[in-house]
């Protein structure tokens, strides 16, 4: 192994946020500049990463490390990343950045706050971001069961942080009441993940169990597992695989969120700022689905394909739930925080579909919902920062006064409903038919989704960008350079990833077909068998004419 | 042959001819870590008594840190000899064993000591009083508070350096403790550590009454638990004819053969062992603070000085799980099938009573105390496992955790209001904003105590719930996970405190400590982030130290 | 006459020392009973000592006797010190803390 | 010579880009940039339709593969165009349509301040359409077709400031995706039946498979074309989507877009051939809506609506010709054409009375306005001819054939079918004459102040000058409206007998949709005369109660069904209780159970944990002598246990 460029992935990040945590308080500006650098650097390092990547090489990881770490737990330090683990990888990397800029003045200390050179509010802020990304990178690179584990609960320490920290200074009353409620949804997030996660240790410490006692040796590392598996030397009993199954995929949902464990999702989003709402949902919710694809399906083939039929039903339910809550807030984060919790829904509905369009679809989703979601919640930031509320009714008119936010808002808005040309509509429908072509019922009853998502999309536009102008947004002015440079390359990718997601696709099919295989699942073949001939309709109206002539 | 049974031979010889006595044989080199303490500790007394008053705190605390630091010394050097692994054995004619955990454990109660005298000798905390630094020490305790001698006292700048060598033998009964071979050896050490505490207790500078009522509570328990344990012991000499550990576990494990029939009611009596062991693992279990013999624990905490606090919290629990482990593995294994299934029990409600009760608490020693039961909780599934690695991790837990614990009480010395220490967890508001550091270090210390991640105490768990999963308590796991997860509730409560919610006008300062608690605080801190984030050599440590000598 | 009465004695007075510390509110009193669970042990020890027809428990009973009087000093100090402030030995006015 | 198909696309695309991004220095010449990239898309589509007639029939589609799209697995959609006769029609009607509305947009769109980005959107439009009648596949034809969704969008809802608009094109693409929905699911039944969504494999081979496959995508297929062609039960955005611009109406929601839907059953054609099930529900929408729209346009006062109305109902006679399958698939998109010419007309001509009458659009207000605007009044009479089928007028050649292939479907079916057509045709002639009457004849009522009434906000004086009433001063639109206006009357006069010339159109789309004669039990020439009489029938009727006697300015009360038709045959008073109302309630009460169930569950294992420990705390109560009591009876416990696990 040459120059160990995964690990340089993630702990670059983390040098970033030691280094702008020990900047003093009085260069905050530094701090700003160092953590976009870092932040900057890493999405480099992260593009390397994805051309060093071969997709068509053999073997399900690339890019390998392996260190002996705690040989007593069977423990190793073991990087690797497939496909899906590069485009979330870049995803993550690309989107840092952005909301390092968009939270640029976010954690400014108020002026009235008493001038105290110990409380550095600003570096903590963007140290914090920083140290989630680091962790979020390696959660990702992570092929050993324990290591992704520790981060994946790890993260939530700077995670909660941010969220109880810093929020949006737009409560509906006072600075002390949404102070409190902002700490309430921090703590609820730590404790609803913790508890995810603490459940996932007991499955964890199980798995140890198992392969210890049947492999001699207690190991985490995925790849000897998933091998000894098909060795046929480790035989987890149904009744465990089951259990240890339920306790992985436990807190995977709670991350995801899954109906019903979503409740955290929309007071954490939206009582933190639209940044850190941003990391949440773009980021780090997408190490939760991340993982049921990568450990709960390969590590429990069986127990998955068991409860594939409850979990696609929550699936659904988070789809049509999500989407009709969404249509009821009052409130513009929450809003897009139940979006999400509807796109999650097709997310996992993608992954257990067990289809190569499913899991394709899903891996993709994972990508354009994080790149679309935080277009959509970053302007939606910039908004609420200009009118100091997220209520909707305090809005309207706002596209007649700042016609470029509106109009950014209005395609964040059209990807979130999926349109086609915009990335999320590739995914969105590949899910679908990954789904249909297994399940039809649910399929279709899915399929409703995309009429929901069009309601509240809708709906939020019309309240707040059309119709009179309201007189406290008549001064509002518009996107600001910052503000634009923010905006415009998430759009411009949503166009190309749109138009054209083949990079992503060549990246994520091996991957997918890889764990489609150690699930041992095939596609479902058409019914009809058709030589595909490209070209024009003529042979259909052949068959046609003859159609014609039997029904005389 | 055992030190009783020497004696014994003694009795029959002086039936026939007159011999010569035959002394015991010691082997002082390898009980050279607590002679070198239980010496320095009477050293200590005659300090108090001709050493000058002005020089005695200095000289003291010299003399504790050269003794404890020797001590370390000589427990590294006998287990770089070896003794730890293929030397071990069992020393002073079956009274003390010299083997891994034994030393493994010494070594970390000595380390904690030591840190513990940092804390004792900090006297930069209060203000200085008639120009004298004061320590967190009655000046005259034996006065009444308030009253005239006790104002005298103050005047005269008296400070009770007796702490030191109180300190000292309160260690040195703490290392025989684990290292116990009979059951006589056990109680004696028991006490030896017990009563200096009960004395620490008492001392404190500030709230009397609490410390003193600390300290009754604290001995009266003390006294009424030990009686039980001793009573344990009455039987079960009656049940083995002996008391040493190698001796009972003999006739537990092949039952009873040869014994003449005059005996038959009393020699290898089910009953008698049964009840006798449920007595002396009773005793154990009130020094580790399990539920239901936990009573003690927060009111105690609550009280007692809080360097003399996190001292108890620390090494007592080290020492008192020691002698558990080894009660456990070398005298009961014979029986595990009848102590096993209760000590589930035990563990179980410990875990989730510690976790649940501490919820609700508000000042923020009892929550420390309430947190600490449960960790006993966590600790206990581990002991269960009745396999190496249940020691062993055991062992590990046991080192990771009196770290947190020193700092975590450490950091409680530093915030302090008018009254002394400020540990309504109320006036805790804000810290985060007034002095970042200080807060941050103790959330270190909370996240370690709720085993997240990248910290020493999630190892620990970790290493433990493995040792009870492989020995086939998997459930014992969850109900574990399950209490962990109440816990972190409260470690959380605290950090929202701290950070997120304003500070109080009227709120605590942070004292700017000495160099002493600074480095207990940092030393802390570091074994918690390396214990955390590359714990293997100490596993290691631990696992190699896994095994009873006979 | 079967030395097993002596270990239902020893069993008795046992259980009259615990009772006595439930019951009792003076700390002195609580002290003396746990003191007689004490040399409830010793008999017991002596007895099965006896028994066994070896001396280690009777030698266990002497370290007994020993640690007991330790226990003394240092609770006696502890109680009166306690009374000197409190100007009573109840154990139940020492209810500060609690919760 | 495929190579610039994609530029039939692109042209408008960049042109759209332009706008969109370019920002305020193009502000002056956006209007003449959108134009140019229309006319120049509509010039490469001159020039490959000269192209491909120069080719022999067999030999005119083109193909042109431009890049793979989404390869997942089996699943493969590329970015590929298909230039055949049928959408070759398609692409010189919608370039050449679009363009000349670009070109009068110029003038109509002049006063307004966001003029550029108008242009835009056109261009958006006209690309997302030209795309969906250009795909390969149905998953690429989909682009197109929520692309022109999201352009009708845009353009409905372009004045955004009035609530109205905002609503209009708000509820006009949630119904267009309920359709999308019925084709997504199409879609997907073609996947996962033939491995492919292109048109060539799946078309050609419909004989394998099952008719119920066939049947499912065809109903699916059916739905999606109600929501585009605002057919029954989808119709009820288009009325609404009247909010946007005139010019809008006439490309959007007359001329292109809406004929989507016949488009796609005519595409799709040898399915619905193997599927008669799909057939009769095709044929039962296009009937049911051909009166539906017939009786709306009857009786709105509103134009525009009125003309909404009639589009509905054309598009409805185009609906029941695809649905009759090879008989009737070339006579539908002929009529498509056809309407496309004299529809765009009409609306232009309307576009063009409103801004002579200031934006004023109900009818009552209007009368005798043939003398303020001729060219208006000659180019809507045309169109009028043509819509309602007299004699020798396009429209006429189109919708008699189609009333004919209704008949020839035969049997009852047939008869029902081809009487329905009839009695729209009467209609037709009914309402479009009323049109006629109330706008260009009788008194001249906008001179009186309007009378004021609670269903007519724009009593007000629309002008909005201050208090007493300043009525307009009709007169003459500028050339640059009025020459496109000209060239559609040409257009609505000759297309029809050009088309019909020795069945031309008929031959040339002939390849593509197959053609099949069909065998009518009345005769041809019965149908005609048929048509022609109820023809005069509906224009004396409306003679007779408009010509005649004059018009009140304030709308009667009117018969029941004159009500039901005002408010669209109550079609929306039904959506909105079922699903607005009904939909909020649902999701208000959502709400509450997530916050008191599902999320209360979470609180509640929170609470009770504090309502525990407090109980449990109660045990520590601070006397010793408790203490003692707890250890001892843990002790007793302890003893006991042990003694129990040995049974002793």
């Amino acid at each position: 192994m040459s120059f160990p460029l995964l690990t340089a992935t993630a702990v670059v990040p983390a040098i970033g946020a030691i280094a702008t945590a020990a900047l003093p308080a009085a260069k905050r500006t530094v701090a700003k500049w160092l953590a976009l650098l870092f932040s900057l650097l890493t999405f480099a390092l992260a593009l390397v990463v994805a051309f060093r990547f071969d997709p068509t090489a053999k073997g399900p990881f690339q890019l390998t490390e392996s260190h002996a770490w705690i040989s007593d737990f069977g423990v190793r330090y073991e990087l690797g990343v497939d496909g899906i683990a590069v485009a979330l990888i870049a995803l993550t990397a690309l989107l840092i950045p952005f909301v390092i800029l968009a939270g640029w003045h976010d954690a400014d200390p108020l002026e009235e706050a008493t001038p105290n050179r110990r409380w550095r509010p600003t570096q903590g802020f963007f140290a914090l971001i920083l140290a989630v990304e680091a962790m979020v990178v390696i959660s990702f690179e992570a092929t050993d069961v324990f290591l992704f584990y520790i981060f994946f609960e790890a993260m939530l320490i700077p995670m909660y942080f941010l969220i109880g920290g810093f929020g949006d200074r737009a409560g509906a009353d006072g600075e002390e009441r949404s102070a409190d409620r902002r700490s309430q949804a921090a703590v609820k997030f730590l404790l609803y993940n913790l508890a995810g996660g603490l459940i996932m240790l007991a499955a964890v410490i199980g798995l140890y169990a198992v392969t210890a006692d049947q492999l001699g040796t207690g190991t985490f590392s995925l790849t000897q597992i998933v091998e000894a598996r098909a060795a046929g030397q480790l035989d987890i009993g149904t009744t465990t695989e089951r259990l240890l199954f339920l306790g992985f995929f436990f807190a995977f949902a709670v991350k995801a969120p899954l109906w019903p464990l979503h409740t955290w999702l929309p007071g954490a989003m939206g009582e933190s700022t639209a940044p850190v709402a941003v990391l949440i949902t773009a980021v780090v919710d997408k190490v939760g689905t991340f993982a049921m694809l990568r450990f709960c399906l390969q590590l429990f083939p069986e127990a998955s394909s068991w409860a594939t039929p409850v979990i696609l039903v929550l699936a659904l339910i988070s789809i049509v739930y999500g989407a009709l809550l969404a249509v009821a807030q009052r409130d513009i984060k929450r809003l897009i925080a139940y979006a999400s919790i509807s796109h999650f829904g097709f997310i996992i509905l993608g992954i257990f579909a067990m289809t190569s369009q499913g899991q394709g679809g899903a891996t993709l989703y994972m990508v354009n919902h994080g790149i679309s979601t935080a277009a959509l919640m970053l302007v939606a930031g910039f908004l609420i920062s200009r009118r100091g509320s997220r209520l909707i009714a305090d809005y309207g008119g706002v596209q007649k006064v700042a016609p470029v936010l509106a109009g950014t808002f209005l395609i964040g808005g059209l990807a979130t409903l999926s349109l086609p040309g915009l990335a999320p509509f590739v995914s969105e429908f590949l899910v679908l038919v990954g789904t249909f072509s297994r399940y039809p019922v649910i399929g279709v009853i899915a399929t409703l989704g995309i009429v929901l998502a069009a309601l509240y999309v809708l709906v939020l536009y019309q309240r707040t960008m059309t119709g009179p102008v309201k007189s406290e947004v008549s001064a509002m002015p518009d996107l600001r350079a910052r503000e634009l440079v923010v905006v415009a390359p998430l759009i411009a990718l949503l166009l190309f990833l749109g138009v054209y997601p083949k990079p992503l696709t060549d990246l994520v099919n091996p991957a997918v077909e890889h764990t489609l295989s150690v699930v041992d699942k095939k596609d479902p073949k058409p019914t009809v068998q058709v030589n595909a001939v490209p070209g024009s309709g003529r042979a259909g109206h052949a068959a046609s004419d003859q159609d014609v002539e039997a029904a005389k | 042959m055992s030190s009783v049974a020497s004696v014994h031979s003694l009795w029959t010889a002086a039936a026939g001819a007159p011999g010569k006595i035959p002394g015991p044989h010691i082997e002082y080199a390898q009980l050279s870590p607590t002679l070198i303490v239980l010496g320095a500790a009477v050293l200590g007394i005659m300090i108090e008594a001709f050493v000058p008053r002005r020089s005695r705190y200095y000289s003291q605390l010299l003399l504790s840190l050269v003794a404890l630091a020797a001590a370390f010394a000589a427990v590294i050097g006998l287990a770089a000899a070896g003794f730890g692994s293929s030397k071990a054995h069992v020393a002073a004619m079956g009274a003390v064993a010299v083997d891994g955990p034994a030393l493994f454990l010494q070594g970390t109660i000595l380390l904690v000591s030591l840190i513990a005298v940092f804390t004792f000798a900090e006297r930069r905390l209060d203000p200085a009083a008639h120009g004298k630094h004061v320590d967190s020490f009655a000046a005259q305790p034996a006065a009444v508070p308030g009253g005239a001698a006790e104002q005298a006292a103050v005047k005269a700048g008296f400070t009770t350096t007796e702490v030191f060598p109180i300190l000292l033998f309160a260690v040195g009964g703490m290392l025989i403790f684990p290292a116990a071979n009979d059951l006589l050896t056990l109680f004696v050490a028991l006490e030896v550590f017990s009563l200096p505490l009960y004395i620490l207790c008492a001392l404190a500078r500030r709230q009397r009454l609490l410390s003193q009522e600390s300290a009754l509570k604290y001995f009266l328990l003390g006294a009424f638990s030990s009686a039980f344990l001793l009573f344990g012991v009455a039987l079960l000499y009656g049940y083995a004819g002996t008391v040493t550990y190698a001796g009972i576990a003999e006739v537990v494990s092949d039952g009873a053969k040869q014994i003449d029939p005059a005996l038959a009611g009393t020699m290898s009596n089910d009953a008698l062992l049964l009840i006798g062991g449920a007595l002396v693992l009773m005793g154990l279990l009130f020094k580790v603070g399990a539920v239901p013999f936990h009573m003690w624990t927060p009111d105690v905490y609550q009280g007692a000085p809080t360097p003399v606090t996190g001292f108890m919290a620390a090494a007592t629990k080290v020492a008192a799980f020691g002698a558990l482990l080894r009660v456990l593995y070398v005298v009961l294994p014979g029986m595990r099938w009848d102590w096993r299934p209760v000590m589930w029990g035990v563990a179980i409600i410990t875990m989730l009573g510690g976790a649940i009760v501490a919820i609700t608490q508000t000042d923020i020693k009892r929550l420390l105390a309430y947190s600490s039961i449960a960790h006993a909780g966590f600790i206990l599934a581990g002991v269960i496992a009745t396999s190496k690695d249940g020691v062993s991790s055991v062992l590990f837990y046991l080192g990771a955790y009196s770290f947190v614990t020193l700092g975590a009480f450490a950091v409680v010395t530093l915030v302090r209001d008018a009254g002394g220490e400020a540990t309504q967890l109320s006036k805790w508001a804000g810290l985060g904003r007034r002095s970042p550091l200080v807060a941050a270090v103790f959330a270190v210390f909370l996240l370690a105590f709720a085993g997240i991640p990248l910290t020493s105490g999630f190892a620990g768990k970790f290493a433990v719930f493995k040792a009870a999963a492989q020995s086939g308590a998997g459930w014992l796991v969850v109900v574990g996970v399950i209490s962990s997860a109440i816990a972190a509730f409260f470690y959380i409560r605290v950090i929202v405190l701290m950070f997120f919610n304003e500070p109080k006008a009227e709120g605590p300062t942070v004292a700017v400590p000495s160099p002493l608690t600074s480095t207990a605080i940092a030393i802390g801190v570091t074994a918690t982030l390396v214990l955390g984030l590359a714990p293997q050599y100490f596993l290691d440590l631990a696992g190699h130290a896994g095994v009873f000598v006979r | 006459m079967n030395p097993v009465y002596y270990l239902y004695l020893a069993a008795l007075l046992f259980t009259i020392g615990a009772a006595g510390v439930l019951i009792r509110r003076n700390a002195i009193v609580v002290f003396m009973c746990i003191e007689l669970m004490l040399n409830a042990c010793n008999l017991a020890f002596v007895t099965f000592s006896r028994l066994h027809g070896n001396l280690d428990g009777q030698i266990i009973a002497f370290f007994t006797m020993v640690v007991a009087a330790a226990e003394v000093v240092v609770g006696l100090a502890i109680i009166v010190t306690i009374f000197r402030t409190r100007h009573t030995a109840s154990v139940d006015d020492a209810s500060l803390m609690k919760l | 010579m495929e190579n610039l198909i994609a530029l039939l696309v692109a042209a408008p695309l960049v042109g759209a880009a332009l706008l969109l991004c370019g920002g305020k220095r193009l502000d002056r010449t956006g209007h003449w940039i959108g134009t140019l990239f229309a006319a120049a898309s509509f010039a490469v589509g001159v020039a490959l339709f000269a192209d491909m007639l120069g080719r022999s029939a067999d030999h005119r589609a083109l193909h042109q593969h431009l890049f793979s799209w989404i390869p997942v697995g089996g699943f493969r959609a590329d970015v590929a165009f298909q230039l055949d006769q049928l959408s070759m029609t398609f692409v010189l009607l919608i370039t050449g349509v679009g363009s000349l509305i670009h070109v009068y947009s110029i003038g109509y769109m002049e006063h307004d301040e966001r003029r550029r980005r108008f242009f835009g959107y056109l261009n958006l439009f006209l690309a997302a359409m030209l795309l969906l009648v250009l795909a390969d596949n149905y998953l690429l034809l989909y682009v197109g077709w929520e692309g022109v969704g999201l352009a009708s969008y845009l353009l409905i809802g372009f004045w955004q400031h009035k609530p109205s608009a905002a609503t209009a094109a708000k509820k006009a693409f949630l119904v267009n995706r309920v359709g999308d929905m019925g084709l997504s699911i199409a879609i997907m039944l073609m996947f996962t039946t033939f491995g492919t969504f292109a048109f060539g494999p799946v078309l050609a081979s419909t004989g394998a498979t099952s008719e119920g496959k066939l049947t499912a995508i065809g109903l699916m297929l059916l739905l999606a074309a109600c929501g585009k062609s605002a057919q029954v039960p989808l119709q009820s955005w288009l009325g609404d989507a009247m909010e946007g611009p005139t010019p809008v109406s006439a490309l959007i929601h007359a001329a292109t877009m809406v004929t989507a839907g016949v488009y796609l059953i005519t595409r799709s054609g040898a399915i619905f051939n193997a599927a008669p099930d799909a057939q009769t529900a095709v044929v039962a929408v296009g009937a049911v809506t051909l009166l539906f729209g017939a009786i709306v346009g009857c009786a709105k006062d509103d134009i525009k609506k009125a003309l909404a109305g009639s589009t509905m109902s054309q598009i409805g006679y185009m609906i029941l010709a695809a649905g009759l399958g090879p008989i009737g698939y070339a006579f539908a998109i002929m009529h498509l054409v056809t309407h496309g010419f004299f529809k765009a007309g009409l609306f232009l001509g309307a576009g063009s009375v409103m801004h002579g009458m200031n934006d004023e659009v109900d009818m009552r207000r209007y009368g005798g306005l043939r003398k303020y605007m001729p060219i208006t009044f000659i180019t809507f009479g045309l169109g009028y001819l043509a819509i309602i089928g007299f004699p020798g007028l396009s429209g006429f050649f189109s919708k008699d054939k189609i009333i004919e292939a209704a008949f020839a479907k035969g049997g009852t079916e047939g008869w029902i079918l081809g009487g329905a057509a009839l009695l729209g045709a009467a209609i037709t002639a009914f309402y479009m004459t009323r049109v006629m009457l109330m706008t260009f004849f009788g008194e001249e009522r906008w001179r009186n102040a309007p009378t004021p009434s609670p269903d007519r906000p724009s009593a007000e004086p629309a002008a909005g000058t201050g208090g007493e009433y300043t009525p307009p001063h009709p007169h003459e639109s500028p050339k640059v409206m009025t020459l496109p206006m000209v060239v559609l009357a040409i257009g609505s006069v000759f297309a029809g007998g050009l088309f019909s010339l020795n069945e031309a159109f008929v031959k040339w789309l002939e390849p593509v949709t197959s053609f099949a004669h069909g065998h009518s039990p009345v005769s041809a020439t019965t149908v005609t005369a048929a048509t022609t009489v109820v023809l005069f029938l509906g224009v004396g009727v409306a003679w007779l109660m408009y010509g005649r006697r004059p018009v009140p300015s304030l709308a009667p009360r009117g018969s029941l069904l004159t009500r039901a038709a005002r408010r669209d045959l109550l079609q929306d008073d039904f959506n909105h209780i079922v699903f607005v109302r009904g939909g909020g309630h649902l999701t208000t009460t959502l709400v509450q159970l997530d916050h008191t169930l599902v999320d209360g569950a979470v609180n509640g294992t929170a609470a009770s944990m504090g309502g525990l420990s407090g109980l449990l705390r109660q045990l520590q109560s601070g006397f010793v002598r408790s203490y003692a009591v707890q250890m001892l009876g843990g002790a007793a416990v302890l003893v006991a246990a042990t003694l129990l696990m040995r049974g002793v």
